[in-house]
């Protein structure tokens, strides 16, 4: 599957700033920690069909964690 | 005796407070106590630790290179301190975020799922006192009940009513090493 | 797939110190992009300086300098005036420029010294853990205005854009806001733009942007940038204030 | 006698200085110290007291000119690069001889360095790290409870002289907590008098504070006043612990922090029979030479351990002058001296194994 | 060769430094070495170079740090307030490995002092008047020649050694006119590459300058880096004049300016058959230990003579090492040693009428 | 015979250092005056900087303190807040003022500090023998702008009373000149309102005072007055620029 | 006599600031030095008459040098 | 010979530039020469001083402190170096503004009006000229020649027309101690 939006989940520190701005509402957290101990944040793949590709929450990602591409 | 320990994990797993509540305790238990933490733009995000000393006469120097004991909430403080600890010494290892592993036989490890427990217990915050509880029942520094005591004294008053539940997770990680 | 976003070039591949959610990372992000659009990596020298951000060198894959303490006005003018075809910023907090740095950054300007200021304004000392600063509103907490900015005893907050734009050799003095993703998309044309002068020659930039610290105002990332939005922008009025023309 | 209270060794500072009568301070945030600032900005009020913020250490520095002369009793505190940033107005204040009390708890240089505990300020400190003869008068605290009671000394001190006076700390003991117990609050009214302050010439003639004397004679005449108060803080005013000074062969030389490492290490050594001893500089300006008179004869030799590249072992050979050896260990940065390694390079001195200090220059060893 | 040309010191060190390849000089207004500034103002353009009037001294160090920073040969001067205010910035440059020269034409002091020849920023120069360890290579002549032929050495040596040197005369040197000689301009092409400078990463990895190392371990190894690299310093650059060091029994010790008035002394004392001599350090850091120790033997003492307090007196007590008395005599702010009362004080000396440098405190008996 | 004009009582009976025709002792005599008409002389304390005026001290017959170059406004802060009784004032140059003491000055300002500063701008260093100034005039020549100030490399000159007019904390401040009795007259009136605030408790004045220096500038103290009113005013505006009203 | 206008001569330093601005062009220097080594400015007695004590001149002087009365 | 000259004055009456012309005249003669001026505000509206050193072999300091002569031409720089110069030595004094007195009689006074010269020349300001042709007369550091030879490097181009003035000024300054 070819993802529209992608995390760079071990730079992501959980500060939920994309899940504000993504109009879609599909960004969650996962319960696991990563390396760094936060819960990254990350698409579904069943939700990467609902992105826009509007790129709000790569523009508001303090730590450039997140790419989007569309199709 | 003299119990000079290391507690470290990230910034925001209570670390400092569990290192404070040590040292309080100690003091009301008529003991000589230092607390010296690690400090600065480090904990930002990072790892923290503090060092206190517990003993019966008097504390030469706060700092504390080979520890008796040590509590490490994370995988970093792990990897860290695992080395640094006395023969004899006990480790006291956070379990729910670091794997198992192979080490060295001359010290005392004890595995507490401390986030697992705190979860169950309610609440991932307590994790920290799940963990200073187990290092309480590894090595008798001070009496659980002397923790408690000062527990209102340390914790800030909005906070009381989360005292229950501290006193549970201390108790729980106790237990889970005496047991 | 077309790319919409991708990660900038100039910005190296390690993970920020930088809180969760500390807007610091988006601001090196949008000079990151500009440099990468200016195409001017390879003649950019930074200029870090003492605050929260004193690791940027880290994190921007070009030449730097850290500088101390609301200095790097002066160290960016020592850079400049070797090599006149590098472009040089500074990336300096408010604690760093509007602070210890103010003999600096307005003599920078006077000068009409050809390089380029990054303005971190998030009315706080961040990495000192939370120190009032110069711009910290008035009635805010801090620690060390426990009871409340009191302009009584420690004055109003310092307005830089609009100080800087009385200043002749200040060619260009804009303030953006980093709070929602509108703002940033307008902060990062400022900033382009304040690079675009230095390329053409112009003189001072300064590029002021509001900022957020989560961690020391004590909330989430989100209610910062919320408080940013409801507390700082009518204190601190977005726009440029001086854009050079007519001079 | 009150009780003791836990307290962070810069809370601890900051309430000693309140109660020592202190009511200025003048402050910028720095790291290990900012403690102080911040309990000064939440208690001084309740005292009457003023806090101010300024914009740097420059700034601070000079109201504290302003505010020592105006008769107040003032606090500065800062760290290692914010001290660097004071040595103008240090030496304006010295030289236009007012009273104040200036903290460094110093960190890692040099330049920005880093933020651990250090001694790499100890020159600065004891020589003069600003232009012209004069000197500071500084006190180093091992414990949180000395220091606090070397905080009420520096203020006695910096008015009985007129004279700056610094207390030394490190980030360790700014940020380490353990028991200590103040002091009654210092009446103040019964602070000395200062005819000399500019509080207005109302009834007197005018005051003036001032270090400019453009006749050479003039400025002569006033160095040599100053020196001959130096000498009469030289006199008075040394400090200093030693430690089985009645036995000791090998002594450690250390102040502040370190020196309660070395104490610890002498404790193991003395079980195992080790004649070791500790010559502890309180005072480190005026340095305590007497304290090196009194066991130069008995001792073997010298161990100074800093956390430095060997800063105060100057002024312990100075003092020594040449009859015994003199060595060195040090570590720097935030790197503490461990036990351990303090004990090794002891036990090497004593089977001839470090160089002495004479050629102490290639101690480049010492970091490991 | 070119002829010789009468020219005011502070001019002639102005020209030395264009002619040794500086293009660069930052400065701010202070006497007595204004004309270093303004001879650059006219000068520097001329050599495609550069000079900036900064808003202060603090400013216009931080500058020399960006420009040497960025490559450039680079010369900041000062008098002692200016030079106070650069400590921070000097340990920043020290910390970061730079290379600059940094002119310090003293004045007395302490505080705005007065504005003639002293020599009594002695301790800041060699000592560190900054925070931590670091040393800064010091240059002390005696004569507008030397100064000129000196300024040449310190550039080369702050790139050889990536360190700031300082040339530390004062307001008599700067201000006074002898006859020099110019060696030939310099080809700026032939300078020692920089590739650590930040001049844009074109075709190499990122440079980055930078003092700061949070990590405590890290720190230490640099800092013992730099001390290894000081100690390569302190063999290999060390500078003295020894004046009848074959046959002198009383040796004086002096540099700069004040070393030409023992000279005069000397020559009246050894047509009267006086065995006088002179230790002249050169370089004031490393200091010329060697010196000391070829005449150790067969002195009869040391007299230390300085235009201050007595700073220096200790580095030649700690190279003496107790081996022999060392004595001093010193006159500060502007009041220059006479020969006369220098004379008097080397026959007190050699009859035993002064107390040795051990008391040497009781000094203040210097001031007439 | 009724006097018309006598020496101020305030001023000291001594001859002082200043060159002849250097208006900084046209600036002491209203300083003085004011003190006298307002009857503080017994709780004004004086603060002096390094410039000419660095011995002021010994001309005004109140406490003085002498400060660092450009720390004037600190030092001020520190009398105070020490004594909020007494009447402080800084005496300073321009170079001390507008050039290293930048950030005390604008600080001062934002703080509102409760003190009175007269600003003296003679467009150059005076004591140190005539080098530029931030307030030197484009073109203008100095010491270290032999060729005339170049404000591509040197920059526009400082105009302090524009510039601190856009801080809040800044209760008073205006430009006002010495060249003639009747811009005298106004000084005056001026210098007596910035003293006349801080009676009252209302915070930060300036007053800017245009001056000469003709031993620097290499004109007779005629043709320097002459100069400042042909080129100096149309540079400084004169006039008030903030009054506190409205605030 | 009793003077309009009086000069501190020995505060003088001729810089003629009070002869430029005095309407009746009546200040003169003295061709004698006083004791700072300059020629102090001064009003002849038979010209005090025609002083009209304007005080400009005693307003302009940089030293303090003149006092000035009207009968 | 080693001659020690010390030169004093008022801020404008030009005694650094007599200073400088003995210097570079010296120098011209091959000789060693060092100057050293007093400087900084006090020359502001005060008395200003040098010292020159002329010597056949080398200097060893430029510091003055017992002049082998002084000029002295005001009163203040009279008062201050009267009792200064080495006995034997020659003081130069502008009688113009010095009043008579009675003075030491170990060393040789040369009263010179050197202000009612200068003036009866045409200017006040060779008064200096006249001094240093004075100061010639009474000690042969240098020839008179050579100062005027060195006068036009010296003053700057634009005063060249004043040369003859100032030769002038010298002459009758060392006649009026020759004769
Ligand atoms: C001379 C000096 N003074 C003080 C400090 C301590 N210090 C480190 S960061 C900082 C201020 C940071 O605040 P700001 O510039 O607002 O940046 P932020 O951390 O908020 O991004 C200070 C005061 C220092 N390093 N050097
Ligand atoms: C730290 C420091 N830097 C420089 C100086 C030298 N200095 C003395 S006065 C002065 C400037 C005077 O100019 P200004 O303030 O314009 O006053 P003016 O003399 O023109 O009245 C300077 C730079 C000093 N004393 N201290
Ligand atoms: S904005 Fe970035 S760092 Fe924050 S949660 Fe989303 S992906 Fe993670
Ligand atoms: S402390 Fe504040 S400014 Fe610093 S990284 Fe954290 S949120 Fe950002
Ligand atoms: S140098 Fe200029 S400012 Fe200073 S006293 Fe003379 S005329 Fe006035
Ligand atoms: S204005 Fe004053 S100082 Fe000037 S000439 Fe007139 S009286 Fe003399």
């Amino acid at each position: 599957m070819e993802k529209r939006v992608v995390f760079k989940e071990d730079h992501c520190k959980s500060c939920e700033l994309c899940i504000s701005v993504c109009p879609k509402k599909i960004i969650r957290l996962r319960t696991e920690l990563n390396r760094l101990g936060y819960h990254p944040a990350y698409v579904s793949d069943e939700d990467q069909e609902k992105c826009i590709s509007c790129a709000l929450c790569a523009r508001m990602c303090p730590d450039a964690v997140i790419q989007v591409w569309r199709p | 005796m003299d119990h000079e320990v290391i507690m470290a994990g990230f910034g925001g797993q209570g670390i400092m407070l569990i290192g404070t509540l040590l040292t309080y305790a100690g003091k009301e238990e008529g003991k000589a106590v230092s607390w010296l933490p690690s400090y600065g733009p480090e904990m930002r995000g990072g790892t923290a630790n503090c060092a206190v000393c517990v003993s019966d006469d008097s504390i030469a120097s706060p700092v504390v290179v080979e520890p008796t004991a040590a509590v490490v909430m994370n995988r970093p403080s792990y990897e860290k301190f695992k080395n640094m600890v006395q023969p004899g010494g006990a480790l006291i290892v956070n379990s729910s975020l670091v794997p198992d592993e192979e080490i060295r036989g001359d010290i005392e490890v004890y595995r507490i799922p401390a986030n697992d427990v705190a979860r169950e217990l309610g609440s991932d915050r307590v994790a920290n006192m799940v963990c200073l509880g187990a290092l309480l029942g590894a090595r008798e520094i001070v009496k659980v009940e002397t923790v408690i005591s000062v527990l209102r004294k340390v914790i800030s008053q909005r906070h009381h009513s989360l005292l229950p539940l501290n006193e549970e997770a201390l108790w729980r990680g106790y237990r889970l090493v005496k047991a | 797939m077309i790319p919409v976003y991708t990660r900038p070039k100039s910005l190296t591949d390690v993970v920020t110190h930088y809180c969760p959610g500390c807007p610091h990372g988006i601001a090196h992000r949008l000079v990151a992009e500009t440099i990468d659009e200016l195409g001017i990596q390879e003649r950019t020298v930074g200029v870090a300086s003492v605050g929260c951000s004193v690791f940027s060198y880290n994190y921007f894959d070009v030449d730097f300098q850290q500088a101390a303490h609301g200095r790097a006005p002066a160290v960016a003018t020592g850079i400049k005036r070797v090599n006149p075809e590098c472009i040089v910023f500074t990336y300096q907090g408010d604690g760093d420029l509007a602070s210890i740095g103010m003999a600096e950054i307005v003599h920078a300007a006077v000068r009409g010294e050809n390089i380029t200021v990054i303005f971190i304004n998030n009315a706080i000392y961040g990495m000192t853990g939370g120190q009032m600063a110069p711009t910290t509103l008035v009635g805010q907490k801090t620690t060390t205005s426990p009871f409340g900015r009191d302009p009584s005893t420690q004055g109003y907050p310092v307005k830089i854009s609009e100080l800087l734009s009385t200043i002749k050799g200040a060619h260009y003095v804009a303030r953006f806001s980093l709070h929602n993703p509108a703002n940033i998309q307008r902060a990062k044309q400022g900033i382009k733009k304040a690079f675009q002068n230095q390329i053409e020659g112009k003189g001072f930039s300064l590029v002021e942007l509001l900022s957020t610290c989560s961690t020391n105002w004590g909330m989430t990332p989100q209610n910062a940038l919320k408080w940013l939005e409801e507390n700082m922008i009518p204190e601190y009025p977005l726009g440029e204030f001086k854009t050079g023309e007519g001079e | 006698m009150s009780e003791s209270l836990l307290m962070k060794g810069n809370e601890a500072l900051a309430e000693a200085a309140i109660r020592a009568g202190c009511r200025f301070y003048f402050g910028y945030p720095i790291t290990p110290q900012n403690e102080i600032s911040e309990y000064m900005a939440r208690r001084l009020g309740e005292h009457g007291g003023v806090f101010v913020q300024a914009e740097s250490e420059v700034s601070s520095i000079n109201m504290v000119y302003g505010a020592a002369g105006a008769g107040g009793r003032v606090l500065i505190s800062s760290s290692s690069p914010g001290i660097s940033l004071m040595q103008e107005a240090i030496s304006y204040i010295a030289g236009a001889e007012l009273p104040c009390v200036i903290v460094n708890m110093s960190r890692g240089g040099p330049g920005l360095g880093g933020i651990q505990p250090s001694q790499s300020d100890y020159f600065q400190a004891t020589k003069g790290g600003g232009h012209g003869d004069y000197r500071m008068i500084v006190l180093a605290p091992a414990t949180i409870q000395e220091g606090c009671d070397l905080m009420a000394t520096a203020f006695e001190l910096a008015d009985k002289y007129r004279n700056p006076v610094m207390v030394l700390g490190d980030g360790m003991i700014g940020q380490m907590m353990e028991p200590v117990v103040f002091p009654e609050v210092l009446d103040a009214t019964e602070l000395p008098p200062k005819p000399w302050a500019t509080t207005g010439a109302k009834g007197r003639k005018r005051n003036i504070i001032s270090s400019i004397y453009l006749d050479p004679e003039e400025l002569d005449a006033h160095n040599w006043r100053l020196e001959e108060k130096y000498r009469k803080i030289r006199e008075s005013e040394v400090r200093y612990e030693v430690l089985h000074g009645d036995d000791a062969e090998w002594f450690f030389v250390a102040y502040g922090t370190v020196a309660r490492i070395c104490t610890a290490v002498i404790q193991r050594l003395r079980k195992e029979g080790v004649k070791a001893g500790l010559i502890r500089p309180i005072s480190l300006w005026p340095f305590p030479d007497e304290a090196f008179e009194k066991v130069a004869d008995r001792a073997k030799g010298f161990l100074t351990v800093e956390m430095s590249t060997g800063q105060m072992v100057e002024d312990v050979r100075l003092a020594v002058n040449g009859r015994k050896p003199v060595y060195f260990y040090g570590r720097t940065g935030g790197a503490v001296p461990t036990p351990r390694s303090v004990e090794r390079r002891l036990r090497d001195m004593m089977d001839g194994k470090v160089p002495s200090q004479t050629d102490y220059f290639d101690r480049v060893g010492g970091a490991k």
